[in-house]
């Protein structure tokens, strides 16, 4: 199996009230046990919109929060402890805030070194090599590399981001909202070194945005994540183009374009499920037009051809 | 560092602080070698011998001691004192506020009530106790007033610990292998640093109050040493009859901590990054104008507001930046007007300066009109722009959150938006409130109407925000990127409702974001900001359908469109020009395939016809041609 | 806060400012300013004279000092007789006489006082801890003659027993009022004095009115309010500002303020000594030598004349002058003599030698221990010896020192008031008083000779053959040396000029039953 | 809310136990006994030692804590050595006054200070800022007992204006225009410093919310500028301004301390200083436990009113 990403029964709650005595007050599930599997050299997107657990499955994936229950495989290897120094090596985080990821206190320099000395214990030139051949592979210039994270915009400073990412060598990286902080003339340029470093080192991503636009422009597959579950998932060019899941449907109709008309696509009234309280059976069929007597009665799971899932009872055609 | 120092004596009260202190210290530093009578000598006959005599200059005290040199010497054991107080505490204190910041959960939680016991516990009588324990003596006091402090600063760096912990460049140290105390020692203690040392520098003066206070309970040194506080409380038996005893000593207190005062002050505004940039000064209920600008005659008498070369700028320090460099807009009743661009573009800015709402300082208009059915707004009194804003005019800003006052329910936001204006009983205000919540289509508007804005979806908030600015039945609604903050499904419920709105009651609306699918599916007229000028305007369909300035075209294309799959996108190289060093001639001539020498070398116009101007000597259509392809 | 409030507030502040009524206080109530709050108005329960100031004037004794003396007269006895072998005591006790709390002073009453004091197993001795009830230890038994007449047995003659009686400790305190309160007595007190007691407000005041009936003439003024003022510096602001009429114990450097016509200044010697316990068990002190040095070297004419402005007197010996029968006129100071003490240092080899010295921040009849301890200090210094000072407040101290000096300090600042020639010296310079022994000779001075000599006087029922045997004994003990002695001082009290009859005993009591207010 | 007090209340217990445990181990470490203090000058080591028997202090530690607790927590809080009365009576009393005292300056400096604060800020830079920020720094810098020092040697001493000392006039007082008399004082000595810093903080807490985006949505509907500074902006200040004027009323309260003393308030400070001097061991782990409660209480009063005022706030 050429498997970059394995991810099997991942979930995650968090606990809400926790009181001095007796059971806290809610248990929110951010995330429902999902499967997911990752190609090498693969782009999988990742959309959904706030809420829907997109950052939180980001974060286990890296080990930066302990998950509540599952397994994740990276190159076949089983990472259970949540040590972000053991998956450091393996994958790798870019941040949505380019900025507030450079801790202001050190140079760029500093900050290139980290993973190189604890992750690769290298040597001092061979450290200057490595952050040399990197900077170069970002297009950007060696001088930076000794000024603060402050005198960058936010276009360099992403730059500098996914140096860093890059500087694990890991072979997968999660990029988490990587262009929604940048305007839409610097977007465009990020996204291609994305898409150039990725051909050349042969990276797996996994990108996550909320924009739709934006991932389908860069993805190979394709998940789409409502409430904590994955709802849909298959190649890009299917899921965009004829989605089976209403609430896929929903987004790329919501989604502004240069000659649609303005409608609004689904009634005013309609707002998320209460976490705390999660209604019973689909999550989204309060807000479904196609709903049926079974979404209330039970979740749908995905079904479909592999490339193509969708979890839903009464799916689009 | 030199920044620092250039920036904490730029401040002159700090400065003169500084100055104080620094005479203060060097004059302790040199005590012993200046020629002062010794500071234990009695001499019972020439007690209480009055200031600016022979020999004592401040005098002596009850036991015939030079008040000078007990003074000096006094000073310099304060000092002493109070200045490791305050390290010792620190350290302490910020060593335990890290460590329960930055690991919460249950160490936290034992270590933040031990320090709420602490500080339940009465400071003094802790000191006292503590004195009592370890017997008398300036070294003990001193123990005692730091370790009273410690909780002080273990909750101040704790809280900000906890704020540091949970950024992403602490995520991204533990994504590069560092274990918890590298992470502690690199990347959170650097950034708490300036915290501490802004909580020692406003501290000290507190203890070496406090000292003072231990000593002048006879707590402190023992005699025949002299520090500041035992000698007010070995003055205090003769301070009526002999007030220069305690005089002296008391001034001296006040005249040090008052210098660490300032100094502190100093070095805590120096080291806040916020007042670098000017961004702790309260604006102004209005938006400053330059009293010297030349004047310009308002533009389109037909318009329902019209805005004449507006030039808004910020002046920070030395540096202006020009956020508004001249731009020309009017919208008509009923109209829509786009305003178009990237951050920094100065669109916000523009439609800020409308009705004064430019956060002043730094912020001011320098030249310009704009004017509201004929009536010139820029230097307008304050009561004028009040009357119009909310009323005829009426904004909608971008996050709702942010933009509603979080502590008043939104039914009271809405009754303040209406009698602001009108003088209209309060019940009457109420049913008003409920009637917009409904018009912007919020279900149960009487119960929503008393809850907080926290307790509403984005969706929901936005909504509220929209009723507010329909309040008052306005002219003119500018909506500064009302949905930019919302997720997709939500932002097309929110457009609709605008659209709607808008031909329900023929608003003019002045609708600002960064989105080409926004702008045509909402505006009528659109105009394109880049560097803080319009460089294209027009009917929207035209523009989005036949982009005539480079700028215009790259950006639509940079920006991805659904249903093209997966592709290479075409960036546009280089990054925004900033505003406060604009190049000569056109500002986005250095990113432009079509350059030309020209383009750098002369002030280039807006140039057009009727509906259509471009500001370009080589656009890519011609607009003449364009017209002609049509 | 509503505009009616407001105004009611801002009203409120300016009539507290306009009134001026608080300037002047009322007549015929005398205010007078204490040194702190009492500890009980207990008589037996309670040791300073601050306490005795206030219960000198609700209570009587069966015997008082004669006014402006230190001799015994009748109060509730009015006629006593004393065995020859001077172990039995018979007194006749005034009839008529009721407490305040209307019951009826008798025998009964006089054995219960003193058996609640000295008896373990009687029903109210747990009203206490007695902690002056040694004055009393040498009574045997307390005995009820008739209604009128009461016995006291002791075990061995003991001269200073009358002198004792007339003592606070001494004082009648009414039974009915003990069984009633138990041991809130303290604070509901009932004697048989010229006032009776009628309220106390927590460090605010205590008020006592007069007693109309009162066996000997009944109080000038209506009422007394004590107030406890435990700053003297506070005390002296408001008998500045007109908040007291009289106050006690005024700083010696505040008297230049009272020395205009609006206030009288009053003065009494008193039997009082200040001096230093010398640590003559080990280090430099142990040589007599180093200890008279000490008394040479220390300019205590410039301490009582400057640091205390006259307001003591420097001290010869350890017996005050103020026991005028006991006193040796012919004894002289230590004259300040700084080359004689350096003399006196390098024949004993103790040039430079380190001592530490306990000073107190206060204290009953310390004076002004810290500026005397400083100024002692800088005498010290000056021949030669490096003096550490270690300062503690007074019950720490006390604490400190009266375990004895061992293996801690060298010195330490003290200072006796007594009411009998005999009590400073037998309890603080005996060998058998030595710390470990029960006493207070801190500095472990040991003298056979004056052992013997205290031993004898106080056998005596004798005053003119007790006299010389003290006189022989303050020659001894001047030229060892076991204390610097300092100073006598003279108590002194000021009040406006409104009060009459005012004057000071040399008991340092306060007799106010005459003094009268304008 | 009801939950959300008792929740709160409930969690102070064990603050409140560990007091009483810091206190007591305290008081245990202090060298010195109260029987020396009781006995006078004329303590003799015999005589101390048996009165420490009688008065129960030779047990072992942990049994007098325990014995100490039980009764507290029976309402018993035992009897001062020194004072020879049961120290809840003694320990009431003073409390009152020092509430008294102590209240007064607290709501003297919430008020001037927020007030000083909110002017302050929105006259920056204006002659009202400096003359504010000028005379707050030097309210921060003069130490308390000092200025009451000087404050009776002008007023009282020289001018006559007010009484020196005490609570309330000796004869003839007793009214509230009398306490109000012999608080003026006091009350601004032991106020001064908190003043300024409640001024300090109200005004950076002003600038800071002074330039949110809600002040500009307040100004934008034409709220006129009087509502948006003291109604918009102070509203929303003081969730911040709340838990320093809670932290203040800890200091006012200790501060208390150097203020009874120099104008002989007859405070629960003043009382626990003496207590603690004296070794009355019952009276200072009494009072602090007292005084610690009070402060935890007003704590809680904060933390609710921070609630009522902040929704956010999960209760």
């Amino acid at each position: 199996m050429n498997t970059a990403v394995h991810v099997e029964n991942l979930s995650k709650s968090f606990v809400v009230g926790k009181r001095l005595l007796g059971p806290p007050k809610g248990i929110v599930k951010a995330l429902h046990p999902l499967n997911l599997d990752v190609e090498k050299g693969e782009t999988l997107g990742i959309v959904g919109e706030s809420g829907c657990g997109k950052s939180t499955l980001a974060r286990m994936l890296v080990g930066l929060l302990e998950p509540t229950t599952g397994l994740i495989e990276i190159s076949g290897e089983p990472l259970q402890n949540t040590d972000p120094a053991l998956f450091g090596r393996k994958i790798q985080y870019v941040f949505q805030d380019p900025v507030s990821s450079l801790n202001p206190r050190k140079t760029i320099r500093q900050i290139m070194e980290a993973p190189l000395v604890h992750l690769h214990g290298l040597g001092r030139d061979e450290r200057a090599r490595r952050i040399s051949e990197i900077f170069e592979m970002v297009s950007l210039r060696e001088e930076f590399l000794d000024r603060y994270p402050h005198e960058f915009s936010g276009g360099q400073a992403q730059r500098i981001g996914i140096a860093r990412a890059l500087t694990a060598d890991a072979q997968v990286i999660v990029l988490d909202e990587p262009v929604s902080a940048l305007d839409v003339s610097v977007q465009a340029q990020v996204l291609n070194l994305l898409a150039d470093l990725k051909r050349q080192l042969n990276l797996t991503y996994l990108f996550i945005s909320h924009d739709l636009a934006v991932v389908e422009a860069v993805s190979d597959r394709i998940a789409v994540l409502y409430f904590g579950s994955i709802v849909e998932v298959g190649t890009a060019a299917e899921v965009f183009s004829s989605p089976r899941h209403p609430y896929t449907k929903l987004l790329a109709e919501s989604a502004p374009v240069v000659g649609r008309p303005l409608k609004a696509p689904e009634n005013a009234e309609t707002e998320l499920p209460d976490p705390l309280d999660p209604p019973t059976g689909c999550a989204f069929r309060a807000r479904c037009r196609n709903a049926i007597a079974e979404c209330a009665a039970s979740s749908p799971s995905l079904e479909g051809p592999a490339n193509h899932q969708a979890a839903c009872f009464n799916p689009l055609s | 560092m030199r920044q620092f120092f250039a920036l904490l004596f730029r401040n002159r009260l700090a400065a003169a602080g500084a100055i104080v202190m620094a005479i203060v210290v060097v004059l302790a530093l040199l005590t012993p070698v200046l020629p002062l009578a010794d500071p234990d000598v009695t001499n019972t006959g020439d007690r209480f011998i009055r200031p600016f005599s022979d020999g004592h200059l401040l005098g002596t005290d009850h036991l015939g001691r030079d008040l000078l040199s007990r003074l000096l010497w006094g000073t310099r054991l304060s000092l002493a004192v109070g200045f490791a107080a305050a390290l010792i505490a620190a350290t302490i204190g910020s060593a335990i506020g890290i460590i329960a910041g930055y690991f919460g959960g249950r160490t936290d939680n034992i270590i933040m009530r031990g320090v709420d016991m602490l500080m339940a516990f009465p400071y003094i009588l802790l000191a006292l106790a503590i004195v009592a324990a370890l017997g008398p003596g300036l070294f003990n006091a001193l123990i005692a007033v730091a370790a009273v402090n410690v909780p002080f600063f273990a909750r101040n760096i704790r809280g900000i610990t906890v704020s540091i912990a949970h950024k992403e460049f602490v995520d991204a140290a533990r994504l590069s292998g560092m274990g918890d105390m590298r992470i502690i020692l690199s990347e959170v203690l650097p950034n708490v640093i300036p915290v501490i040392v802004i909580a020692m520098s406003t501290t000290i003066g507190w203890m070496i109050l406090e000292t003072a206070g231990l000593s002048f309970l006879g707590l402190g040194s023992q005699p025949p040493q002299a520090d500041l506080g035992s000698m007010l409380g070995e003055a205090r038996s003769a301070l009526i009859t002999n007030p220069h005893t305690s005089i002296v000593p008391g001034a001296m207190i006040l005249v040090i901590v008052m210098a660490i005062n300032l100094l502190g002050d100093g070095i805590r505004d120096a080291l806040d990054p916020r007042l670098k940039s000017g961004a702790l000064s309260r604006p102004k209920p209005a938006t400053l104008v330059d009293k010297n600008r030349t004047e310009m005659p308002p533009g389109d008498p037909e318009a329902l507001l019209s805005i004449r070369d507006l030039r808004t700028e910020f002046r920070i320090k030395d540096k202006i930046y020009k956020a508004v460099g001249g731009v020309d807009l009017s919208v008509r009743p009923g109209e829509c007007l786009g305003i178009i661009g990237e951050s920094g573009s100065g669109k916000s800015v523009t439609a800020l300066s409308v009705m004064g709402l430019v956060s002043s300082p730094p912020g001011i208009i320098t030249a310009g009109s704009v004017a509201f059915k004929g009536e010139e707004l820029v230097g307008a009194s304050y009561k004028t722009l009040r009357a119009y804003r909310g009323d005829r005019v009426a904004y909608i800003f971008q996050d709702p959150l942010a933009t509603l006052h979080p502590l008043f329910r939104i039914g009271d936001q809405l009754t303040e938006a209406i009698t602001s204006h009108h003088a209209i009983p309060k019940k009457e205000a109420n049913q008003r409130a409920i009637e917009l919540l409904r018009a912007v289509r919020i279900p149960n508007a009487e119960s929503r109407a008393k809850s907080f804005p926290h307790e509403l979806s984005g969706g929901m908030r936005q909504r509220v925000g929209i009723a507010m600015a329909l309040a008052n039945d306005p002219d003119v609604i500018i909506a500064d990127e009302p949905t930019t903050a919302l997720d997709v499904t939500v932002q097309a419920q929110i457009l609709a409702l605008l659209n709607d709105l808008r031909r329900e009651r023929g608003l003019a609306i002045i609708f600002i974001t960064h989105d080409f699918g926004v702008v045509a599916q909402l505006c009528d007229r659109v105009a394109v900001m880049y560097a803080g000028r319009i460089v294209e305007e027009g009917d929207s369909a035209d523009i989005l359908g036949n982009p005539v300035h480079p700028y215009t075209s790259r950006l639509m294309a940079c920006v991805p469109e659904l249903g093209g799959g997966k592709r290479e996108l075409e960036a546009i190289p280089g990054l925004p020009p900033v505003v406060n060093n604009l190049p000569a001639g056109c500002a986005f001539a250095e990113r432009c395939a079509n350059r030309q020498p020209q383009c750098t070398n002369q002030e280039i116009e807006l140039i057009g016809t009727g509906s259509r101007s471009v500001r370009c000597l080589f656009p890519e259509k011609s607009l003449v041609e364009d017209r002609e392809l049509q | 806060m509503t505009r009616r409030t407001l105004l009611a507030v801002g009203t409120a502040s300016v009539l507290a400012f306009s009134a001026q009524s608080f300037a002047q206080t009322p007549e015929n109530v005398l205010i007078v300013g204490q040194i702190a709050e009492p500890k009980a108005l207990d008589p037996a329960a309670v040791t300073a004279v601050n306490d005795f100031r206030i219960l000198m004037n609700v209570y009587d004794g069966l015997v008082r000092y004669q006014s402006g003396t230190l001799e015994v007269e009748p109060a509730l006895a009015t006629d006593w007789e004393i065995s020859d072998d001077g172990k039995v005591y018979t007194f006749k006790l005034r009839d008529g006489v009721t407490f305040h709390d209307g019951s009826d002073f008798n025998a009964e009453a006089v054995k219960f006082n003193f058996d609640r004091m000295l008896k373990e197993d009687h029903p109210y001795h747990d009203t206490g801890p007695f902690p002056l009830s040694f004055f009393f230890s040498a009574v045997q038994d307390v005995e009820v003659v008739d209604p009128m007449t009461v016995k006291f047995t002791l075990d061995a003659p003991y001269a200073p027993f009358l002198s004792n009686l007339a003592y606070p400790t001494g004082l009648i305190v009414s039974p009915e009022a003990v069984k009633a309160h138990g041991k809130e007595f303290g604070r509901n007190p009932s004697g048989t004095g010229p006032f009776k007691f009628a309220e106390w407000k927590s460090n605010e005041r205590v008020v006592v009115e007069r007693n109309d009936d009162y066996w000997d003439g009944t109080a000038q003024t209506e009422a007394i309010v004590f107030r406890p003022i435990t700053d003297a510096n506070t005390r002296t602001a408001e008998m500045l500002a007109g908040g007291i009429d009289l106050m006690v114990e005024v700083p010696p450097v505040a008297l230049s303020q009272f020395e205009g016509d609006g206030y009288n200044l009053v003065e009494q010697a008193g039997p009082h000594v200040w001096f230093l316990i010398l640590n003559a068990k080990e280090g430099p002190f142990a040589d007599k030598r180093v200890r008279q040095a000490a008394n040479y070297a220390i300019n205590k004419q410039a301490i009582v004349d400057d640091v205390l402005e006259g307001t003591a007197a420097v001290a010869a010996g350890p017996t005050p002058p103020a026991f005028a029968w006991a006193y040796n006129e012919s004894l002289e100071p230590y004259p300040y003599d700084p080359e004689k003490a350096k003399a006196l240092l390098k024949e004993a080899g103790a040039e430079g030698a380190e001592l530490t010295f306990y000073v107190t921040e206060g204290g009953s009849g310390m004076l002004d221990p810290v500026a005397m301890g400083t100024a002692i200090q800088a005498d010290l210094q000056a021949v030669g010896l490096d003096v550490k000072i270690e300062t503690y407040e007074w019950n720490t101290f006390l604490g400190q020192v009266n375990p004895g000096l061992e293996g801690k300090a060298d010195m330490a600042e003290m200072a006796w008031m007594t009411n009998d020639p005999d009590t400073l010296p037998y309890l603080a310079l005996r060998t058998e008083a030595w710390p470990d022994k029960g006493g207070f000779n801190s500095g472990y001075y040991s003298n056979p000779e004056v052992d013997e000599l205290l031993e004898a006087a106080r056998a005596s029922t004798d005053q003119a053959e007790r006299a010389k045997l003290y006189q022989q004994m303050q020659t001894i003990v001047q030229e060892d040396a076991p204390w610097v002695f300092v100073a006598n001082w003279k108590q002194n009290a000021v009040t406006s000029s409104r009060v009459e009859n005012f004057e000071l005993q040399p008991s340092f009591f306060l007799l106010l039953k005459d003094v009268s207010k304008k | 809310m009801a939950g959300y007090i008792f929740k709160r209340l409930l969690s102070a217990i064990p603050v409140l136990f560990g007091i009483t445990l810091i206190v007591f181990l305290i008081m245990a470490m202090i060298p010195g006994d109260p029987a020396t203090a009781i006995l006078g000058s004329y303590a003799t080591p015999e005589n101390v030692a048996k009165l420490n028997r009688d008065l129960g202090l030779d047990a072992p530690l942990w049994q007098r804590y325990f014995i100490w607790l039980g009764n507290m927590l029976q309402g018993d809080f035992g009897r001062s050595f020194a004072l020879n009365r049961p120290v809840l009576d003694e320990v009431i009393e003073r409390f009152n006054a020092t509430l008294i005292l102590a209240g007064t300056a607290f709501i003297l400096c919430s008020l001037l200070g927020v007030i000083a604060g909110v002017v302050s800020a929105a006259r920056q830079y204006g002659f009202a800022d400096k003359a504010i920020t000028f005379a707050v720094l030097l309210g921060i810098s003069i130490p308390s007992f000092f200025l009451g020092m000087m404050m009776v040697l002008l007023f009282a001493v020289n001018l006559k204006w007010l009484p020196v000392s005490g609570m309330y006039a000796i004869y003839g007082g007793g009214d509230l225009p009398d306490l109000i008399r012999h608080l003026i004082m006091p009350a601004t000595a032991l106020s001064v410093v908190a003043i300024g810093v409640i001024a300090r903080l109200s005004r950076s807490a002003m600038l800071e919310v002074l330039r949110q985006d809600f002040i500009r949505t307040a100004r934008a509907k034409g709220v006129h500028e009087f509502g948006v500074i003291w109604r918009h902006a102070l509203k929303a200040a003081m969730v911040s301004i709340i838990p320093v004027l809670g932290i203040q009323a800890g200091f006012v309260l200790s501060g208390a301390v150097y203020i009874e003393m120099v104008f002989q308030w007859p405070g629960v400070g003043r009382m626990l200083v003496d207590a603690i001097l004296k070794r009355d061991i019952l009276l200072v782990q009494g009072g602090v436990v007292f005084v610690a409660a009070c402060y935890v209480l007003f704590n809680i009063i904060v933390d609710v009113a921070q609630s009522m005022l902040d929704p956010r706030i999960k209760t």
